[in-house]
């Protein structure tokens, strides 16, 4: 199983525990990954605001690289996940977005035919690898942890490929596996505020408050994500967050990070030095 | 005027301008010009309605004065007005089959822009109406006799009451109805809107009238299976399943219930909508009629292993208890079929947000009409999942209504409805009630004052489509409760309303089987999958299959009033069918040329009738044009060419392929 | 005494063909199919701090309202979650009509300068175009120093969190040969008859 | 529509729709007032297994480009499987075509229910669209040339025979 890797800038910035887990679990559990080479931003939501012409040939820059390569390609994070895709789907509705999105490859001699498959790594290691393998390769069940999991906004919306737009799974029957409760969280797609948290601080910290407070309400001990944004926003606040509202602390770990630690995996290869609300240790041990 | 050539055709040509429907697109005048001077038009002319009086006598005046032996009408569509015409041509002495319609409205001015094209296009048309016309010959209308039996199918209030009337009429029905029992879904409200009648006391006398009618055979439990023949001369298969009691001996006495060895009512009632259990036999409702109990195959134990000491065998008196029935095909003639086979409601946990089936006190309309009903389970407590009574409810309208990505249209019934249980709810319970609207739809008799009523008494309407009923509080207030968040569109803002207990008006969809149905009846559906009408103004309860008819929900949503009304249109459109005797059947049949056919039996299993058998004496095939439907298929097959179909001869045909293209 | 302020609205203040430049843009066709139903208002997780709610914003961009929308606070705080684009019964994509609206407002120069979401975007836009790739940790900081110095006084733990949990970073992330970009930001190749027109940020940087 | 190719020459479909599904989505479509390319021209038969695989070739030797038959979805026929023996017949028709050198396109065979209005306007769209990329087929054209050839050909072996008889 061989996929092109595309990291994005999070995961060479304040989400690197995401690249060191994923990279780890995927050597763990035979998946190799090759980072596109020279890759470019996907432009995030900031593009589509700026210049949607320039959105979508950063990102079929992208594609191109991976159709070279010939592989599918693996988009973690959820922003550029959705960039792609988006991308790949309006330029099949759309012959105004084709003919603009592919309108800066010859340079490079790249082209985009559409045949490349955009793959987040969740469905990747839920429904590839699949859940009997992982459940062979557990070496310490996560007994004791109580998951709330969270999937964020852009990972199943709009384009709901591999889960349920409104109430997705694949996250809970993952952890279920790993010997993990997990907890009925009903906002488990509901938005962490994006990058309002960095710019109107007070609009985006309410919206990452509450979904921490209602994972504390519910009684989990930690929350799941599988973006790099919505990690950053969960656990980089929660002082701001206890000083204007109520105390909340909870650990916020990338899915990839449980899974590791359930496959015995270093804590530091995992890069769980970096939550800045620490995994409390007996959990870690249990 | 030229003189007529093309043989001994003298050939009338109008073009009707339909208001500016036809002339503001295509240019009747230059149409009319055009036709003047093809071979055999003796008369050419451009008119403002054809199908209005003047026009048609214009028509038959035209005949008489210039000895027209041919009519050609441009116009709207002949499945709308070839009647029509046709008729008028008969009125000027003219056999109705010398005629010929061309469209030039649905088929081109409705379709495109006003210009050239859209002229040519006519001239073409009526260039080919023209040749093809002068080939028609004077046919004879055939008359089939109706057989005066009519199969009603479905026992909800449509089919009883389309039953009620043709039996009423002194006709024979035969009423079949999958269920148990007959009543459909009316039978499962308490009340109905607008006047607050119970729906129990207008709607059992006619179930009990059903049962008693000598005019009335009523097969519940039972499903039409297979369907032959045509208009007039039904043959239809009807499977009885096996409720493995005697119908002729049951009481409805339940005393084998009381006994049965289940002590415990366990299994789900689909009758109180999954709210309360039954045993594995069962009486639906206490007015369930007929007054039969019924043994459910997949719970009972002497059915599933034969291993039960069979207690309710000694229970019965009556000896009706039979564990070995089979199922049963009956085999009936009818004359006309209705079809009444009604919806089904949305199911809501197709719309998770919304919390159906996760979050208690989450419930559906339909089963709040059972909790209000004195005799369902609750035995008409409004209550929640831990016994106790609301304080406040919040009714969601719209759910798979309105709604692209589940169903598109409007149900109709479930504003009334929802103001209807928000009214009961209050009376009950006393609690706040809150609707939660996109439009209100009160259109019918008395359906805006019940409105009105409805805000006097304080109920509250938001107007806004609900996003999320939530369990996650924000404020103290809101803990334990369930959180409506919606935008008060006419305030212009969102609001979090805490509630007890939510109750989602469930729109209304096709049947599951509808596809199924339709094409044992080979009737059309429409995209939704409702029955589709012959014409949704003139034809209503019709279909384009003549004899069958359709009544009810199963043809869209509708209300009480407009189902028990579109019931009776049905039942007078079979029982005038019935009235009439006998019906004119389309002259389109085909016949055999003997002297051209080789005997080669090629035609004879095409035939979908089997009317075609062969003459062995002759060694050549014969037509029964009696049995004969007139589609042609045996013409087309024909290797020597000797079958001919009326009004479609190939020499007909080629003259128009040859006219539109120049 | 309370300032008194007019509501009235002239039709002679409305653009008859905004709401048709908003529905060319891809997402944008179904626009008039708005039922005003409110449940992207209702879905939306910033919507409260709006000053139009979205439903709003469909309704004044279909009459023509244009400087009300481009404006307005609504477009700038929509955090592109497509909450409202897959719960609209009208399939309507919001979202989609949301962007199309900031990039108009950029384009006629009407965005709120100092409001920090623009700015952001500003930042993105412009870091994207030097380096290919955005390093976050500089341009939150650009961000603070153009739009609330002080703000950044406050946030020194947070920073400190960052740096010791090895996640603050200051060196440019930047790709190899980020001049591959360069025919994207000439708006596509020379031969192409789609080529985008220059956009009014890229003076700036 | 890009009419200007081919000095302002149009397609002619001539379609041939079964009464009960596709000639009333025909009217349901322009009850619905969709709009479709008046390149096509309609003729009614009671069933598309009336349709004789002679129509077409005659269609064609008249000078049409594309011919189109249109009968209800397999399994609908108003008249129990008629349609299917509409299908049978199209497989060896299209065979026969296709030695003749009539491109695929040209003939075409669709299921359109008397509810999909929108299905005949896409139908006639996309092909009007074909046929004018395919350019004109121009049967008559073809047979006045395979004439002239003839012509030429018999005149050929005519002198022929007549230098044979000469030197004989």
């Amino acid at each position: 199983m061989k996929f092109s890797y595309f990291p994005g800038c999070s995961l060479k910035g304040t989400g690197r525990a995401y690249e060191e887990s994923l990279l780890a679990v995927c050597r763990a559990l035979g998946v190799e990954v090759q980072e596109l080479d020279d890759w470019n931003c996907c432009g995030a939501t900031a593009y589509m605001a700026v210049s949607e012409a320039a959105g979508y040939m950063m990102n079929t820059r992208n594609l191109a690289l991976a159709e070279r390569d010939s592989h599918e390609l693996l988009a973690p994070c959820n922003a550029c996940y959705l960039s792609l895709k988006k991308t790949q789907h309006y330029i099949a509705e759309y012959p105004s977005v084709a003919a603009q999105a592919t309108g800066a490859l010859a340079a490079e001699k790249l082209s985009y035919t559409g045949k490349v498959k955009v793959r987040h790594p969740l469905d990747v290691l839920v429904n590839d690898v699949g859940l009997p393998a992982i459940k062979k390769a557990v070496k310490q069940p996560l007994k004791g942890f109580k998951v709330a999991p969270y999937y964020g906004c852009q990972i199943v919306r709009p384009f709901a490929e591999f889960d349920d737009q409104q109430n997705p799974v694949l996250m809970d029957k993952l952890f279920q596996a790993l010997g993990a409760e997990v907890v009925r969280y009903p906002l488990k797609t509901r938005c962490c505020g994006g990058s309002l948290t960095g710019t109107i601080g007070e609009v985006g910290q309410r919206l990452s408050f509450i979904l921490l407070n209602e994972a504390q309400r519910r009684g989990a001990t930690c929350v799941a994500t599988v973006c790099p944004l919505c990690q950053f926003n969960l656990d980089s606040y929660q002082a701001e967050m206890s000083r204007q509202w109520s105390p909340v602390r909870m650990p916020v770990v990338y899915f990839t990070q449980l899974l590791g630690l359930a496959l015995g995996l270093d804590e530091k290869a995992l890069g769980l030095q970096r939550c800045i609300v620490p995994l409390p240790a007996q959990e870690v041990h249990a | 005027m030229k003189q007529p050539t093309n043989g001994e055709a003298r050939i009338g040509f109008y073009v009707c301008h339909c208001g500016t429907n036809i002339a503001g697109v295509v240019n009747v005048a230059a149409v009319a010009q055009y036709a003047a001077q093809l071979p055999g038009v003796v008369v050419s002319r451009d008119y403002k309605y054809m199908c209005s009086d003047p026009g048609q006598e214009l028509i038959q005046t035209d005949i008489k004065e210039h000895q027209l032996n041919r009519v050609v009408v441009a116009s709207c569509s002949p499945l709308l007005h070839e009647h029509t015409f046709r008729t008028a041509c008969e009125k000027g002495g003219l056999n109705p089959f010398c005629f010929q319609m061309v469209n030039i409205r649905e088929h081109d001015s409705w379709v495109h822009e006003p210009g050239d094209a859209a002229t040519e296009k006519a001239k073409a048309l009526v260039r080919a109406a023209v040749k093809r016309v002068a080939l028609h010959t004077p046919l004879e209308v055939k008359r089939t006799r109706i057989h005066p039996d009519v199969l009603v199918v479905g026992g909800g209030i449509a089919g009883i009451q389309a039953a009620l009337t043709i039996a009423n009429g002194g006709q024979n029905v035969y009423l079949v109805e999958r269920e148990p029992t007959i009543g459909g879904h009316m039978a499962k409200f308490d009340k109905t809107f607008p006047t607050l009648d119970c729906a129990a006391c207008i709607l059992t006398p006619k179930m009990s009238a059903v049962a008693s009618h000598p005019n009335i055979k009523l097969w519940t439990y039972s499903e039409v299976v297979k369907v032959d023949g045509f208009v007039g001369n039904y043959k239809v298969q009807v499977r009885r399943k096996p409720r493995y009691v005697n119908e002729e001996l049951c009481v409805g006495c339940a005393k084998c219930v009381d006994a049965c060895v289940y002590k415990e009512e366990k299994f789900e009632d689909e009758f109180n909508e999954g709210l309360a259990k039954r045993k594995p036999v069962y009486l639906p409702f206490p007015q369930a009629t007929p007054p039969v109990v019924v043994f459910d195959p997949d719970a009972c134990i002497q059915l599933k292993t034969g291993k039960c000491k069979k207690s309710c065998l000694e229970a019965c008196d009556r000896n009706a208890i039979i564990f070995d029935q089979k199922p049963e095909t009956k085999e009936i003639e009818v004359g006309t079929i209705i079809l009444a086979t009604g919806f089904r409601t949305f199911d809501a946990a197709r719309l998770p947000q919304y919390g159906f089936g996760t979050l208690p006190n989450v419930y559906t309309s339909l089963q709040i009409e059972r909790m209000v009903n004195a005799s369902g389970p609750t035995d008409g407590h409004i209550m929640l999942k831990d016994g106790r009574t609301p304080k406040a409810v919040g009714i969601i309208h719209c759910i798979g209504s309105r709604d692209n990505r589940t169903n598109r249209w409007c149900s109709r019934v479930c504003c009334m409805y929802s103001m209807k249980l928000a009214h009961l709810i209050k009376q009950h319970t006393g609690a706040e009630v809150f609707n939660f609207y996109i439009d209100i739809r009160a259109p019918g008799k008395g359906y805006e004052e019940f409105y009105e009523k409805l805000q006097e008494e304080g109920v509250h309407f938001i107007r806004g489509r609900v996003a999320e009923v939530a369990d996650w509080p924000l404020t103290k207030e809101e803990e334990g409760k369930l959180i409506i968040r919606v935008e008060d569109t006419l305030a212009g803002f969102v609001r979090r309303i805490p509630v007890d207990m939510v109750v989602l008006a469930t729109g209304l969809e096709p049947q599951p089987d509808a596809q199924d149905v339709r094409r044992l009846f080979n009737i059309s559906c429409s995209t939704e999958g409702w029955f589709l009408e012959r014409h949704p103004k003139l034809a209503p309860v019709s279909t384009f299959t003549d004899g069958i008819f359709i009544a009810g929900c199963c043809q869209g949503p509708k209300d009480i009033p407009d189902t028990v009304a579109q019931a009776g249109a049905a039942a007078g459109e079979a029982l005038s069918l019935i009235n009439a005797g006998f019906i004119e059947l389309e002259p389109n049949t085909s016949y055999v040329i003997a002297d051209d056919c080789s005997g080669c039996k090629t035609c004879i299993p095409l035939c979908p009738y089997n009317a075609i058998s062969r003459d062995e004496e002759k060694k050549k095939a014969v037509i029964n044009e009696a049995i004969c439907k007139g589609c042609g298929v045996c013409v087309a097959a024909c290797p020597s060419g000797s079958i001919v179909q009326n009004l479609f001869t190939d020499q007909e045909i080629f003259s128009e392929i040859e006219a539109v293209l120049g | 005494m309370m300032p008194l302020t007019p509501t009235l609205k002239f039709d002679a203040e409305r653009d008859p063909s905004f709401p048709k430049q908003i529905m060319a843009r891809p997402g944008g066709e179904k626009l008039f199919g708005c039922i005003q139903c409110g449940t992207c208002s209702a879905t939306c997780p910033v919507s409260i701090y709006m000053d139009y709610t979205p439903r709003q914003i469909m309704a004044l961009t279909r009459a023509g309202f244009k400087d009300e929308v481009l404006r307005s606070r609504t477009i700038w705080l929509c955090a592109s979650c497509y909450a409202c684009t897959v719960d609209c019964p009208k399939e309507i994509k919001i979202t989609d009509i949301m962007y199309a609206l900031k990039r108009r407002a950029i384009q006629d120069g009407v965005y709120p300068k100092r409001f920090p979401i623009p700015v952001l975007a500003r930042e993105f836009f412009k870091m994207v175009r030097r380096r290919g790739r955005v390093t976050e940790s500089e341009l939150v900081v650009r961000l603070m120093l153009q739009t609330n110095w002080l703000g950044m006084v406050k946030m020194w733990r947070q920073g400190l969190n960052l740096i010791r949990t090895g996640r603050f970073s200051l060196k440019p992330e930047r790709m190899r040969h980020a001049e591959a970009l360069r025919p994207i930001f000439a708006g596509g190749e020379p031969h192409l008859a789609t080529r985008t027109p220059r956009h009014p940020w890229e003076a700036e940087s | 529509m890009e009419s200007k190719s081919n000095n302002g020459w149009q397609p002619k479909i001539v379609a041939f729709f079964c009464n009960w599904c596709t000639y009333t989505a025909a009217d349901l479509a322009g009850v619905s007032r969709m709009k479709y390319a008046p390149n096509i021209r309609i003729i009614r038969l009671m069933c598309s297994g009336r349709l004789d695989p002679q129509f077409v070739m005659a269609a064609f030797a008249k000078g049409a480009d594309g011919v189109l038959i249109g009968g209800c979805h397999p399994g609908d026929c108003h008249y129990v499987e008629g349609n299917y023996k509409t299908l049978r017949r199209m497989t060896l028709l299209k065979r026969m075509l296709k030695d003749l050198g009539i491109e695929e396109d040209r003939c075409r065979l669709e299921w359109i229910s008397a509810s999909e209005g929108d299905k005949v306007k896409w139908v006639v769209n996309d092909m009007t669209e074909k046929l004018r990329a395919l350019g004109p087929l121009d049967l008559p054209g073809k047979h006045r040339q395979w004439d002239e050839e003839m012509r030429e050909l018999e005149a050929e072996i005519k002198r022929t025979e007549q230098t044979a008889t000469t030197v004989v």
